[in-house]
Order: structure tokens, then sequence, then C-alpha cells
């Protein structure tokens, strides 16, 4: 008892002593024109692991993309692009076999880890190896289930030389390259030799990359730290230091934001943005988010049987008003499950206009015209339910009683990963990737819980086959039409969700940041901003 | 009358209760002879204890002397300021209280708190202060005093505590010494211990003492005058053995036949006086007594009584008494 | 007094044991499987009980409790599952960070407590009096969360006298003055109903204890107001008021949760909230055990400070032993 | 005097009966009356009392005297008092804030009085037995409470609240554990001081069994402090309560009570301070209002309070 | 009074013989023996049909504790106690029960012994309710009675005991004792927390109730004169001890035993002619602790009279005179 005290005293002593050597040497540099300077961010929620392939959400990924380098990454700098595209990483090009299954990379030349290990074609091997291989010493299962829809369709890993990198996969997949952008795990590679020293386990505590910052250090639940890598192969950072800073409370964010403790906050609540660019701060919005909030309906539910309940609830949704009413700019209405930050995107898909009266008539002929009670379990994201409780007054109106099940996100998450059982109506999500191939997984037959997230139980095997024949396809613009079709019987045979809309992702930042750029994804490219002192 | 050391003169003190205001002494007249001993007598809520605590000047709110004088010595006691009156008390007069269990500061050695006093009110100090702390212990019969001064009050017991009480009220040679009802809380052998000692006491330093008890054999083992108290005013006033032999007041005479002697027989007759006393909240006009007094007639319940210089020596307020002293 | 520091010592042992059981069910009735934060939504199934396996989570429950316990009795509190940092290093400086808090925030309020507390007994129904009754009922009743928004609103946003969030300024911060300055407005917050309390217990407290006979004795001693108040009455009174201030620190060590929300400060309470978000189940132990441990503590400090005052107790002992 | 009931025995019953009624009647009567009276002493005890009446009625009659449907959105967003005709303007979501008021007392409320009058009735049957019972019952019972008193209240209804679904219910059950060590503890020490009253062992003497001195002698005289103790808590429980449900773990939207109205309104702190400053101060009221009453009952209940 | 019982012959109503308590304390070490208190350590005494036998001592003499061994309040170390051919101490929960009948006890503090929350009137009908006799209206009428019988106006039916002087309470309170009617009444200073000028009204009443009831009465006080006037006998205590019994007369007239003489001359006498302060009697010195008294008689450390003897041998409570016991080496 006595020996834990003596380590409560100590430890406190070396957290404050510790927290000002560390950041006392700061802002010594002085500001040059365009360069410097420390972006902090608020971020609302903790980080995971950093260790790409073992850590899963865009909040992370934020910190590791800049620490670690996948063969390729996403051209975040080009916001008026419609979608983000692939440019080279560590693979300075590759090229696709003609039967669209072998991936050939040619690795940069000359690139060291943070930690001198120089970077080559065994190194790419030995970690796709760790998520994507079994036999393997390094091969870590944690990492094989993140990257699962990645690492699914390789068949095999080769070393050709030292700087080219092949990779075989079970079928012909056009989009696959970028799925490994948009999944859960990334695939980006971390030094062996800090995974010799540290362990499988402690990897994570010593992140270890190529990227253009490094590492400085980490307080559990508090902030990370990292600074510019000089040595970066290329073009270097401006930031002298990046800090992710979490503050949970949303109208803390905004305080120290005000209090200038901060310079960059995104999720900012929506009523105040007004405020805060009066008052001089910059708002920066992305239209074009590979994301898309919506509600999932339960194919099992008694009522939702019939097609023309979950019709007329899409009909009753005033999607406008959501997005003027509630998201006040910061998103807008989305009718499709295709995102915008897709190739596949189709701007002016409406199936359903606002119609409440329509609503009613069909809900009337459905035998629901005395009205209906649904449960609705939708999440707690910090937004006091704002779309959510929209929804429920819109129904109210067509005689909807939707009765909301707030949860707590990991309870939430863990009962959204069991599909949802006969009593709930809808659960709700937001969610998208870069790929129009996403919705397949909300969808697709053979992935209905535990094997899978269709947690709506949905279920249409002409549907399946139309993303089947989608990533096979090379031509894009066939491609297009392919997932526009699929995203038709969804959305109109088969009614299988409310989409609602998309979210412009705004970001608040101080007047002196400078560079920034909001990107088409929720992490950004922090090699481009500076702050000016 | 000349050598009095403490005029009181129509002291009232009321405190002012929600349901009225709580006459607890009103207009009580007296004077204390040096090195006399005066009891003050009555039943409980007469009336007893707040006059020994308007004397000291201990009275809190709601509780307020409201009128009156208190002279000792040629000082106004009422005039004092509160540091003057603090400067007075346990120097030039001291008090014993009635629970000796419950009046000893629990945290501090029974030496802290004699030393206290001696050092408040002297310019003892040190070693002196515990010397002058050991020599008053053994004045009021505390055995092996040096080695009992580092006591905490838990280790003695009543008796000895009481002892310690009155080495405190001693402890500067007070011209007046106050026991509020000193031994009720103790048996009957200790009480008469303590009672020896405080006559020694009063005895050696020539103090005038006033002691306030409602045990009629206390009185007349101590008391040189007696003033009768009945619901906040003085009943009857007088030399001790003209009290007890010729009580002129009807309760003063009730009281002293309500007493069971020890020689009583089984058979004697157990009087009483009947009804019970009065609060004093908001008392109407007329002498208290007078729902319960044999001898009450209209006048009684109309007027305050009269003061009677009775012709037995002794000080009556009542109508009756005036009556009879009228009569030829 | 050994005897009963010894006895006092014995009857934690059974509450500790208590309380790491209740720790232990608590953080395993929680719903929600940290393996949906451990495999991500894309896993299957087997990948789910695999891990499960690994951890150790199979096992029946009083086989995982035994095991549990044996480590914290080694001293080990496992490792953390959301980011595999060893729990004792994670909780311990978010606990130093708390106690930082909790002690200045436990000060304001004993000194703040203290001073309007005995000030208030020693003039009862007097303006101050009135003044502090009113004042305690207020920052009583006040929502923590709600007053801690007000603090920063006006000191931080409107006058821009006191930083807003954090416990150190991120750039070029770090100091003593620094971190003093960051106290400032959680102190407040955290310590206005802790000063409330105390405030209103040691007013209760003084009165009671001016009621009673051996002060009218000290007065009637012609010892000063000014002493009485201070020495005679304030030591008797110091139990209750320990016991409270105890109390009261107890708590503040437990996390002022909301506090350390709105102020962004990085303490045991937010660590705990943070872990049972996560379903970090070592964590949740590690650090509802450290909060229970730190009260039960401080309780038993109090108990033995009480001992120690109280003449009859350490008395006994001296008797004895002569 | 023995005599008279056996000779007109039935007649005299005949009266007795009636008037025992009417004496019982008269006993509750005098007793109500004689607490009031004490009570009546306390003005802001008084005052407080009517205040809670006229807010505990509002809360009842909230579905029929709201100006508005407390979820529908009737105005700016955000409006200032007096914008859109509503008196206290609107929330963020532009609802109208007097009848979110008016709502929010229905839930709040709630949330103050039944995990109280729970936890208070837990704690007096435990209390009572631990504290009469004594031995190593009272040793188990305590240290079993202990256990639970070593962890933060707040913390310890988070715990509880953050395992199990959000809402109402769970906000009650969290803060009714939460509570019971409390009163338990006051419940035991006020019948361990009653059990050593002289009055329990008149009664033991008089041939008293364990259940009716536990029901007429321990029970009414242990209640009146633990009354005044729980009452005073109700204020508090909900601020706890609010504070849980600023965490979002209390009720469910689109419904709030004033601890929710706080936490939504606080997003818009600087533009619409309104929003949180009425709910916010709304609960202070509130519960100083129950720490008054707490004072005021804490005379009436008193019997030699009660006497002039 | 007609079912007063009280033809069940000429043995006494009670007889107490080796009663004996001790407390168990805490124990002041880990690994000691608690220490015990020896709060009655052999009393024998008799208490014969409708007489009033006296128990006097000071504080701390085992008077009170005595009172409640006698009606198994509290569970003795040793001894018998006999009422009326019923052994006290042997009867199972359920005739005790029915023993509470026969013996009622009347405390010293008349408020603290009524319930605070109950009607006077309901306080004196609580017996028979305990014990299941008659309906509530019975119990009412029987109260109302009672309430008259000790000398208060059936008004008074709905009073709190707060409401109420000491007198008048304990009034109250000997009226409940008395509502079972049962043939033994225990006095346990009764008077003692009661004014002078009220003392007297409730000892008239005491006797007054005697002659009227049958009643037998064990009456505890500290207070001597009281005792002699009220008493048919008396005993005195000491350190859990009977050192002497007589007849009251006797014992006062011509006290035997040392403590018993300390006791009387310690008295200060309501007379302007008896003894100053400084002539009082009594005795030097404390009562020893009751935790550890002293070897052999338990007065030797304060006897004028002590002898070697006295501190090796306890002596033996032995008849000198005709119904005079004394327990002392002197007699």
């Amino acid at each position: 008892m006595f020996r834990s005290l003596r380590t409560v005293a100590l430890a406190g002593a070396v957290t404050v002593a510790g927290a000002s050597l560390a950041l006392g040497a700061l802002d010594t540099k002085s500001a040059k024109a365009e360069q410097g300077g420390t972006l902090i961010w608020s971020i609302p929620a903790a980080m995971s692991l950093f260790d790409p392939p073992q850590s899963c959400g865009w909040l992370t990924k934020n910190a590791t993309h800049m620490i670690f380098d996948g063969l390729v990454e996403l051209e975040l700098g080009k916001p008026e692009k419609g979608w983000a595209t692939l440019r080279p990483a560590l693979a300075e090009s590759w090229t696709v076999s003609e039967d669209g299954m072998t991936y050939t990379f040619n690795l940069r030349k000359g690139v060291k880890f943070h930690d001198g290990t120089p970077f080559n074609a065994e190194v790419a091997k030995w970690n796709y190896d760790r998520f994507s291989n079994p036999d393997a010493p390094q091969y870590n299962e944690v990492a094989n289930a993140y990257l699962n829809f990645y690492a699914r369709w390789i068949a095999s890993t080769r070393v050709v030389d030292e700087h080219t990198f092949e990779i075989v996969l079970t079928q012909p997949h056009y989009e696959w390259l970028q799925i490994g952008q948009s999944s859960c795990g990334q695939p980006e590679m971390i030094s062996p030799t800090a995974w010799e020293i540290h362990g499988d386990q402690d990897i994570a505590l010593h992140p270890v990359g190529t990227g253009p910052f490094k590492f400085v250090e980490r307080e559990i639940d508090v902030m990370v730290v990292l600074e510019r890598n000089d040595d970066y192969y290329g073009e270097p950072a401006k930031l002298d230091y990046m800090v992710y800073r979490q503050i949970t409370d949303p109208a803390t964010r905004i305080a120290a934001l005000r209090a200038g403790e901060i310079n960059m906050v995104t999720e900012p609540t929506w009523d105040e943005i007004e405020n805060l660019v009066d008052e001089g701060f910059q708002l920066l919005l992305q239209p074009n988010v590979p994301s898309v909030w919506y509600a999932a309906f339960n194919m099992q539910h008694p009522a939702l049987q019939d097609v023309r309940v979950r019709k007329a609830i899409n009909m009753a949704i005033d999607r406008e008003g959501v997005a003027r009413e509630v998201l006040r700019g910061t998103g807008k209405a989305e009718h499709g499950m295709l995102s915008a930050g897709t190739f596949a995107y189709d701007p002016d898909y409406n199936p359903y206009p606002y119609d409440p009266e329509g609503a009613k008539a069909l809900l009337e002929e459905a035998g629901y015209g005395d009205g209906l009670e649904l449960t609705f379990e939708i999440f707690d994201y910090g937004w006091n339910e704002a779309w959510e409780k929209w929804m429920q007054r819109d129904l109210k109106k067509v005689g909807i009683d939707l009765k909301l099940n707030k949860l707590e996100w990991m309870t939430y998450l863990g009962k959204w990963l069991q599909g949802m059982p006969e009593t709930v109506a809808m659960n709700s999500m937001g969610w998208g990737w870069s790929v129009p191939y996403w919705t397949a997984h909300a969808t697709r037959c053979d992935h209905h819980p535990p094997n899978g997230i269709n947690g709506g139980w949905y279920c249409n095997e002409a549907v399946d086959a139309l993303y089947q024949q989608a990533i096979q396809t090379k031509d894009q613009a066939e491609a297009t039409k392919l997932y526009r079709e699929a995203n038709r019987i969804i959305m109109e045979e088969d009614v299988a969700f409310v989409p609602v809309f998309s979210y412009h992702n705004p970001i608040i930042l101080a007047p002196n940041v400078k560079g920034f750029v909001n990107g088409q994804e929720n992490w950004y490219d922090y090699t481009l901003p500076w702050v000016e002192e | 009358m000349s050598d009095a050391v403490l005029k009181v003169d129509d002291l009232r003190t009321h405190f002012r209760l929600r349901a009225g205001t709580l006459k607890a002494v009103d207009g009580l007249s007296f004077e204390l002879q040096a090195g006399r001993v005066l009891c003050i007598v009555g039943e409980s809520g007469s009336g007893k204890s707040v006059t020994a605590q308007s004397i000291m000047r201990l009275i809190m709110p709601p509780g307020r002397i409201v009128q009156g004088g208190i002279t000792f010595r040629d000082q106004d006691l009422l005039a004092l300021t509160e540091r003057e009156m603090e400067d007075l008390r346990g120097n030039r007069i001291g008090m014993i209280f009635q629970d000796p269990m419950t009046s000893l500061n629990p945290v501090f050695t029974i030496g802290e708190q004699i030393v206290e006093t001696i050092v408040a009110h002297t310019s003892l100090s040190g070693e002196d202060a515990r010397a002058r702390a050991v020599e008053l212990m053994r004045l009021v019969g505390i055995p092996e005093p040096e080695g009992r001064l580092s006591d905490y009050p838990h280790q003695f017991s009543g008796g000895m505590r009481q002892r310690v009480l009155i080495a405190i009220a001693i402890a500067c040679e007070p011209d007046i010494l106050i026991a509020d009802e000193p031994t009720t809380a103790l048996d009957v052998t200790i009480q008469a211990q303590i009672l020896r000692l405080l006559s020694d006491v009063q005895k050696k330093l020539g103090s005038a003492m006033i002691l306030i008890t409602h045990d009629l054999g206390v009185v007349s083992a101590m008391a040189d005058e007696v003033l009768v108290m009945y619901s906040g005013r003085m009943v009857e006033y007088g030399d001790v053995k003209t009290i007890f032999r010729n009580p002129r007041h009807p309760y003063t005479q009730g009281l002293l036949d309500s007493i069971i002697k020890l020689d009583d027989s089984r058979e004697s007759e157990l009087r009483s006086i009947s009804g019970l006393p009065p609060i004093p909240i908001d008392p109407p006009p007329g002498c208290a007594f007078r729902d319960r007094c044999v001898k009450a007639f209209d006048l009684c319940g109309e007027q305050d009584p009269p003061w009677v210089e009775t012709g037995t020596g002794s000080t009556a307020v009542c109508h009756a008494v005036a009556a009879e002293e009228a009569a030829p | 007094m050994t005897r009963f520091i010894v006895m006092r010592l014995l009857t934690i042992v059974p509450i500790m044991f208590g309380v790491s059981f209740f720790v232990f069910i608590l953080a395993h009735l929680a719903p929600g499987d940290v393996t949906t934060t451990l495999t991500g939504p894309y896993a299957t199934e087997e990948t789910r009980e695999q891990i499960r396996e690994s951890l150790g989570l199979n096992e029946p429950l009083p086989v995982q409790y035994g095991k549990w316990l044996s480590h914290i009795l080694q001293g080990e509190f496992g490792k953390s599952i959301a980011n595999r940092r060893m729990v004792a290093e994670l909780i311990f400086p978010k606990f130093a960070n708390s106690a930082i808090l909790a002690l200045t925030s436990a000060a304001m309020a004993y000194v703040i407590g203290l001073f309007a507390g005995i000030f208030a007994a020693s003039r009862p129904y007097g303006y101050f009096d009135r003044f502090t009754i009113a004042g305690t009922l207020m920052f009583g009743s006040i929502p923590p969360y709600w007053f801690g928004l007000l603090l920063v609103l006006l000191f931080s946003l409107t006058w821009r006298w006191l930083p807003a969030t954090g416990m150190t300024k991120i750039v070029g911060g770090g100091g003593p003055i620094d971190v003093i300055l960051h106290l400032i407005l959680p102190t407040i917050a955290a310590g206005a109903a802790p000063a409330a309390i105390i405030a209103r217990t040691v007013r209760a407290t003084m009165l009671e204890i001016l009621s009673q006979n051996y002060i009218k004795v000290a007065r009637a001693k012609g010892i000063r107001r000014g002493v009485i108040l201070r020495k005679h009455a304030l030591r008797n009174a110091l139990p209750p008021i320990a016991t409270i201030c105890g109390l009261q620190l107890g708590y503040l060590l437990g996390g002022v949760l909301f506090v350390e929300v709105i102020f962004a400060w990085p303490g045991i309470g937010y660590q705990l909230w943070q872990a049972i978000q996560a379903r970090d189940i070592p964590t949740i132990q590690g650090a509802s055990l450290i909060i229970a441990v730190a009260f039960v503590l401080v309780n038993l400090a109090v108990d033995v400070f009480n001992a120690y005052t109280d003449p009859k107790i350490r008395i006994s002992e001296g008797v004895r032993s002569r | 005097m023995t005599d008279a009931p056996s000779l007109h025995g039935e007649s005299l019953r005949q009266r007795s009966a009636a008037e025992l009624r009417r004496e019982n009647l008269h006993i509750m009567w005098r007793t109500l009356t004689l607490a009031w009276h004490a009570y009546a002493k306390d003005k802001a005890a008084v005052g407080a009392l009517i205040f809670l009446v006229i807010v505990v009625l509002i809360a009842i009659l909230a579905p029929w005297i709201s100006p508005h449907d407390p979820t529908e959105a009737v105005g700016t967003r955000g409006g200032l008092p007096g914008t859109d005709g509503l008196v206290l303007g609107g929330d963020m979501d532009g609802r109208d804030m007097l009848s979110r008021l008016f709502w929010g007392g229905r839930v709040s409320l709630l949330i103050g009085v039944v995990p109280t009058v729970a936890a208070t009735a837990i704690a007096v049957v435990l209390g009572l037995f631990a504290g009469y019972v004594g031995g190593w019952v009272d040793q188990v019972v305590m240290r079993v409470l202990d256990v639970f008193f070593a962890f933060p209240l707040v913390l310890l209804a988070i715990v509880i609240a953050g395992i199990l679904d959000p809402g109402v219910a769970t906000l009650i059950l969290s803060i009714t554990v939460a509570l019971v060590p409390y009163i338990s503890r006051l419940v035991r020490t006020t019948t361990v001081s009653v059990k050593q009253e002289p009055y329990i062992e008149a009664a033991r003497a008089g041939g008293a069994t364990t259940p009716t001195i536990l029901a007429r002698y321990v029970l009414p005289n242990m209640l009146a402090p633990v009354i005044v103790y729980s009452t005073t808590l109700i204020g508090l429980m909900m601020v706890v309560g609010s504070g849980l449900s600023f965490l979002g773990l209390g009720i469910q939207p689109p419904d709030a009570d004033w601890g929710t109205m706080v936490s939504d309104g606080r997003a818009v702190l600087k533009k619409a301070p309104h929003a949180t400053a009425f709910p916010g101060f709304v609960i202070v009221i509130v519960s100083l209002a129950f720490s008054f009453v707490g004072d005021g009952l804490r005379d009436a209940l008193d019997p030699r309070a009660r006497v002039r | 009074m007609s079912d007063g019982g009280n033809g069940a012959g000429g043995g006494p109503l009670l007889s107490v013989e080796g009663l004996v308590k001790h407390f168990k304390l805490d124990p002041k070490g880990l690994f000691e023996a608690p220490p015990i208190l020896r709060a009655v350590d052999g009393v024998d005494f008799d208490v014969r049909r409708g007489e009033t036998l006296g128990l006097v001592g000071e504080s701390g003499c085992g008077k009170s504790t005595t009172a409640r061994l006698v009606l198994r309040l509290i569970e003795p170390t040793a001894g018998s106690v006999v009422l009326d051919d019923v052994d006290v101490l042997a009867c199972s929960k359920k005739e005790l029960l029915a023993l509470r009948r026969e013996m009622q006890i009347v405390f010293q503090d008349p408020l603290s012994s009524l319930n605070p929350r109950m009607s006077v009137g309901n306080s004196i009908a609580e017996p028979l309710r305990f014990h299941g006799i008659g309906d509530k209206v019975d119990r009412f009428d029987r109260a109302r009675e009672f309430l008259e019988v000790v000398g208060l106006s059936t008004d008074y039916y709905d009073r709190l005991p707060h409401e109420f002087s000491g007198g008048q309470n304990q009034r109250v309170a000997i009226a409940r004792a008395l509502i079972l009617q049962p043939k033994l009444l225990i006095l346990d200073e009764p008077v003692s927390a009661l004014d002078v000028s009220i003392r007297a009204q409730i000892l008239r009443l005491l006797i007054d109730l005697q002659g009227r009831f049958q009643l037998t009465y064990v009456f505890i006080s500290h207070d001597l004169s009281v005792v002699k006037r009220f008493c048919n006998r008396t005993a005195v205590l000491y350190l859990g001890r009977i050192v002497e019994i007589a007849e009251s007369e006797s014992l006062y007239r011509e006290p035997l035993h040392p403590y018993s003489q300390a006791l009387i001359s310690a008295i200060p006498e309501a007379n302007p002619d008896g003894p100053r302060a400084d002539s009082l009697g009594g005795l030097e010195g404390d009562v020893p602790s009751p935790i550890s008294p002293p070897p052999g008689c338990p007065f030797h450390t304060r006897c004028p009279h002590r002898m070697p003897v006295c501190s090796e041998e306890v002596p033996a409570l032995k008849e000198v005179r005709d119904g005079h016991k004394v327990a002392c080496f002197l007699h």
C-alpha cells in the first residue's frame, strides 16, 4: 500500500514536469513566412492504437497517416475535385495487370523509417504479411480483422526485387487499392526493427513510420504531440508541431478555441458557427464527403415488412428541412446511399421528394392510418440527436410515433453489430467510403450478422450480383451505371434505408491558421497548413 | 449595608421567543454583603440560574438584560465593555456550575484549564502559573496534584471535577463566588464533601458567595441570607433562620412544608403545593403564585404584589402578607 | 492508540475485499463487448471469439476474479485493452492530476468553509450568518457543470483573465505558475459545493459546541471571546469537521467528473468515464479501485486523526503503558 | 371506578365507540395542526412549500397549461425571451422554453423524488434491521454499505447508469442504489440512539414484542430525521440526475428534464444564454425550496417544537 | 380491585437470591480478556406482599440494574428471581410476557420514558394492546379511567408528553404501569427529577394507589429522607451488594453499617438549627470503580473503621437483630 502511494506522488510530479519539458521548447522557433507553428486540434474522443493495421477509425487515422505511409495515399490537397483519387506514396508508381488481378508496385528508393531502418520490398511484404498471411510470425489477427475487406482479396504477395513488390488478388477488383484507404485498419508500413524491439503488443506505444511527422508523445485521453520529420522523402510539412488535444465536451471545445488554447475545432455546434465566423474564425466545408447519414430499416420488423410503410417513411422526411434547419448549411440532403465522395454519385437522384400527404395515403393503404409506433435506436454523437429528433417530428405528422432509444456509443456498436432484433424498427449510422462498393457491406445477403454488418437483414441476390459485376469492371463509366442500378433497386424497389443527409465536415480554424485544406475525407493532410505566430 | 460587594437593582432579563417574551427574571433586587453567603432558592424555571448568568453577563441571545442595574463594588457591570467584563469574570467574580461532568473542556488537561485562568488574570506565567495551579488543586483537596495536572477530565470522577472547577473559580481569589447548583449532580456523600469545601474556601478567601439551589437542606447548611424566587420574581428575602422559622410568603411556607425530613415518620402528612408553576411567557399582571396560593384574593390577580418589610425580619412580596402586616 | 489504529486497519480488509469484488462485477456487467473495439466492424465472429479467448474473457467469472485479485495483490493492474498501456502507468498520473485539483479544491473549501462556518456561528442569526446560510444553500444546489460553464464564460471568454481548459498551456507552458493559473477555475468549480457543505457543517457543529457547558465555564473564567472560539470551541469541533473534510476530500479525489469534463482536466474520474465508454475492463477496475482505496484511506486518516485528538482514546493507551 | 363499566358496560361501550372515533380523528387533527403551527413558524419553509406545490401542479398540469407542444419548433432557434410571442424564448431547436420547463418539471421532479423515496424505503428497512438487531448482522449490513460508500455518489451512479441502457428508469435506479448507503447510515445511527431511549425499555417492560416496538416506537421516532434528510436530498438528487443527463445517461429525446435542457443549451451558451440560464435557475431554486421545506419539517416533526 | 390476587398466602411476593450481573466491556488490548463491570454482585432480598421496600445507594451501586434484572429487561449472569412462586428467570418468552402483567416499572425521567410521538392516552393504553386485552374501545375506556385514577383529566387523552410538566408525565407513566393491574410495581427514582413542591404530590398519589390496588412497591432512590418516609423496609446498596437491610425506622434510627451511617449523616437537613456545611458528616474519597472493585469488603477503602480482615474477606449479610441484616465485620 505504501509503495504504491509513493508511486502516485512520483508519477504526479513526473507528469507535470514531463509536460513542461516536452512542451517548453515548442514555440522557440521563430515563425517564418508560410512555415512553422503549432496546430492544436481538439479531438472529440479518444484515439485508438498508433499501429495502423491494428487501429480503427477516422479520428486515429488523422494522426497515424501523418506518422506512417502506405504504398499509395489519397490526394487530399485538391478539395475542388469531386472525389479524392489515389496518388503515389511509398510506391512511386504501380501497374495493374490486364486481368485485373496482379498489382505491381515500384517502390521509392532511399526511404528510411524514423528509426533509420531502410524501406524496401522485403519490408513491404513483411507489413502485408502481418495482416494477410496467417503463417507469418508477425501475423496479427486483430490487424487481419480490421483490414478484413482489404486483406480478404489478397491471394499472395511477392518480393520481385529490392524495390518491386507484387500482390496477386483472388479475383479481379478495380476498387481494391482504394478500399485500403477507407478500411478500418490501414495498410501502412511500420518499422520491422521497432516491432522486433517492442513486440507486437507494445509496438503501438512506439510508433515508427516513414511519414512527414514523427511521434513525440502521447498522454492517453489527453493529447498526442507530433513534430515535423525534416528527413521526409516528399514535400516536408510546414508545421513544426501537430497536437491533438482531447476535449469531449462540445461547449468546452468552443470555449478553448475562443480562449486561444486550441486553433482547430471539428464538430462545432451548429448554432455557434455563425457567431464564430463573425468573430473572425475561418470556416472550412467539404461538400464531397464520402459518407451518408442514414437510418437502416429492419427488414424483419413486423410493420416494416410492408414496403409501403418503408416508402412512406422515406416520403415523410423533409430532408431539405434537415439541411436547412438542423445542419444550418453544414450539410445537404441525401436521397441515395451512394455518397458524394465517390465517382458513382448522382447529385440529381431524388426518388422521394418530401410528400407527407402521399406518405399518409400510403400508410393508410398499408393499414396504419391510425398510427404506428416504431423504435429507432440511435447513438450519442454529441449532436443532441438533432436530426433524429427532426425525423421524429416529421414522422409524427404522418401518424408514426417514433420512439428514440439513445445509446452510448460502445453499447450501440455492440448492438449494431448483432443486427436489429424484431422490436427495433430502425437504427442510425453515419458512414461511407470513398469507393461506391461500400454499400455492399450493409446489403449483401452473406453479410448478415454475425458474418457481417448487414444488421437490417436486407437481402437481394440481384443487388449482390450487380456489386460483384461493378468491382470487376475496369471502365468507371460502366461501373457507375451498375452502382446506380444497385442503388435504385435498394432505394426504390426494396427501400432498405432512409438516407437523410451528408455532413460537410465543418472545420473551424483560428484566423492565424493558413493553408489548411478540408479534403474529401474525414482525415486531413497536415503537411499543408502552417500557423502564423 | 454599606459594605455590599454587589447590588442588584430591578434586574429584568427577558428572552424573546417566537411564542412571546419569556420573562425569566423580572424585577429582582438584592444586595450581597462581603463575606456572606446568599442562597437563591426556587424551583426549576424560577429564574435562579438566569439571575446568576445575568450578573456574569453570560446571557446569550435571544436573551437580554432589558433593565436594571448590577453594581459590583462601585462598578456598573452593565456599563462595562465586553472586554472589561472578561477581565472581571473569573478574576473578581468566580462561578461554579451545576454539572461537573460537562463543565470541563474534554480535550484539554486539567492543568491547562486551571493555568489558563491564572494566566488570563494575573502576571504569572509558565512554571509559576503551574505552581499556583498545583497549590490550588491541593487547596481543593485533590490528592497528588502534581501528577494529576496533565490528566484529562475523563480521568477524574464527578466529585473531583467539581473540585477542579472550584479551583478554577477561586484561582484569582474572587470577591464574589457564584455557585449555580454546585452539588445537584452529585451523590450525597460527595455533596457533603463539596459543601464542606465550598464553605471552607469561602471562609478562607473571605469572599461573598451566591449559592443557587433548589435543595432547602443545602440552604440551611450554607446560607446566611436566603432569597426565594418564583416564576422570575422574588417572593421572600431574609436571614436564613428567619426564613426557615418564620416564613411569611405562602409559597415559602408551602415549599418548607413540602420537604420530607429525615425525622418524618411514615404516618406524617405529605404536604405539597397544588398545581404547577406557570411559565412566565407574557405573564398577566398580578402575583404569579396566585393560582396555587391558599391565601389568594381578588387583588392578587389585579396588581403586582408589594414589597413588604415584615415584622419578623424578612421581606416578602405578597398582598396577603401586606394585609397581615397592615392588620392591627 | 496503537490498538485503535490496528483495529481500524483490520476493518479495512473486508471493505477493500468487498470493493474489489464490486468493482470486478460492475466492470463485467457492462453490456457491449470489448472485442467490438478490438476487432472492428468487419471482423468475423471467430476472430472475436479468439480475442476473447486470448484475453481470458471466456473463463468463468470466479476464476477471472481470482486471477485478477491475485494480480492486484501483487501490485499488477494489468494492461489496458483499449490502448495497451499498463493500467498502472495510465491511472496513477491521472490520479495525481486529480489529486492536485482535489487538494487545491479541498484547500479552498476548507478555508472558505471553516472561516464562513466559524464566523457565522460566532454571531448566529446575524447578517453574516444569514448570508452564509443562503450562500451554502445556493452553492450546494448549483449544478457543477453549469457553474463551471459560467466561470469559463466570465473569466476566460469575456474577461480573458484565466485559461479555460486543461492543466497546462500546450504551447510554451507547463511551469508551476502556468499550472496554478490553469488550476484556478477548476478549483473554484470543484470546491464550491464542498465549501458550502463544510461551512454548513462547521456552523452547525460550532453552534452545538458553543452551547456546551464548558464554553459557558470558559466564558465565566474570563477567557477572551476570540480565544474561546479558536481554542475551546474549534478544538472540540474538530472531529466532525475533520470527518466532513475527509469525506469531501475523498469525493474530490474520486474525480469531480463534471469539472474534469468541462475543463478538459486529465483526471481519474474522466479517465474512468472514458474507460467505461470503451469497455476497457482493466482500466475500469484499476481506476475504480484506486478511487475507492483513496476514499477509504482518507477516511482512515480522519479516524486516526480524530482518535489522536480524542484524549479518551489516546490516553487509555497511555495509562496502560505506564 | 372499576365497578362502573361492569354495571353499565353496554351503554358505556356505545358511547365510547363513537367517542373513540371522534377522539382518534381529533388526535390526528391535533397532530397535524400542531405540526403545521410548528412548520408555519418558519416563513421561508412556508414560502418554499407553496412554491413547490405550484411547481408540482404545473408539472402535473403541463399537458393542459403548456402554451405549445414542448417538442415542436414554434419559434426562432435560440430566440430570446419575448420573441415569437414566447415568454421565455425558444431553445436551440426553436421549441418553447416555457412549455419545455413545464414538461421538464415532470421528469426532473420524478428524478428527484422517486429515487429518494425508494432509497429511503430500502434504507429504512436495512438501517432499522441493522441498528435494532445489532451484533454481527449490523456489522455485515454496514460493511456491505461501506463498500458502496467507498465510491463517490455521482461516480457510482454513473457506473451503474453507464452499464445499463439510458432512460429515466436507469437514472432512477442508479441514483437509488447510490443513495441507499447514505440514508441507511442515518437510519441506523438514529435507530441505535432511539433504541437506547427509556421509552423503548418502558415498552418492553410493558410487554411489547420486538415487532411492536419497531413499528410503534422505533420507526415513528427514527423517521423524523430521516424524512428531513431525505427531503433535502430531493433537491440534490435533481442536480445529480441532471448531471447524469448532462453526460447523456438520462432521458430519451425529445423529452427533456431541466438537466438535459441545461446540457442542450450550453452549446449555444453565448448566443442564447437564456437556454441554459432558465433551467439552471429553476434547478437551483427548486432544490433550494426542498432544502427549506426540509428545515421546516425538522421543526414540524419534532414534538418538542410543536408545544409552544 | 376485587381481583387483586392477594390470596396467595404468606410467602414473600418477590424473592431475589444471589442476583449477579456482570457486563462485559470492550477489551482494551487486542488479545486481552474483556474487562468485567460488576454492576450487581450478589444481591438477596425478599419483598413481602403489600409492603414497600426501598433500595438506596449512590450512583453506580447497582440499584437500577437490580430493578431491570428483576423485570428481566436484561438477562442476569446468575441468581434467581421468584415472583409469586414463579421463577422469573426460568420462564419462556411467552410465560415472561404473561409475567409482565404482574410486575411493572416507573422510570426516573418521565418525559423520556414516554413515546414522544404518542398521545399520553394511547401511551397508557399501550400495555393492554401488548397483551391483547380488550378491543380498541375497551382500551380507550380503560386508559381514560386510569387518567382519572392518577389525577389527570380525561381531556388530556390526546396530549403529547411534551405538552406536559414532569409531574403530569410521571402520573401518565404511573397510569401506564398500573393499567395492567400488576402486583408489583418497581419505582426507579420516580420523584428525583421533580421539583420539591411536585414531589410530594406524586408520593401521595403512590401511597394512595398502593392502598387502592393492593400494590407492592420496590422503591429505588438516592434520597434517604424520601425512602425513609415512603418505605417499610430499606436496603442499602454499595458497589453491587446490599450492605444493610432493615425496617426503615430501625435503620435510620440506628444504622449499623459504617456506610449507612455516613450516608445518613451526609444529608443536609432543611433545619435552621441543623448542622452547617462544615459539620456535615460523610466520607472521604470516591466510590471505587465497579470494574476493579477492591478485594474484601467493597467499602473498606473509605471505611473509618476498617480492620485488616476487611480487605481480605467479604463480610456476609447476617441478621444481627430482628429483621435487621448487615454485612460488616463490626457486627
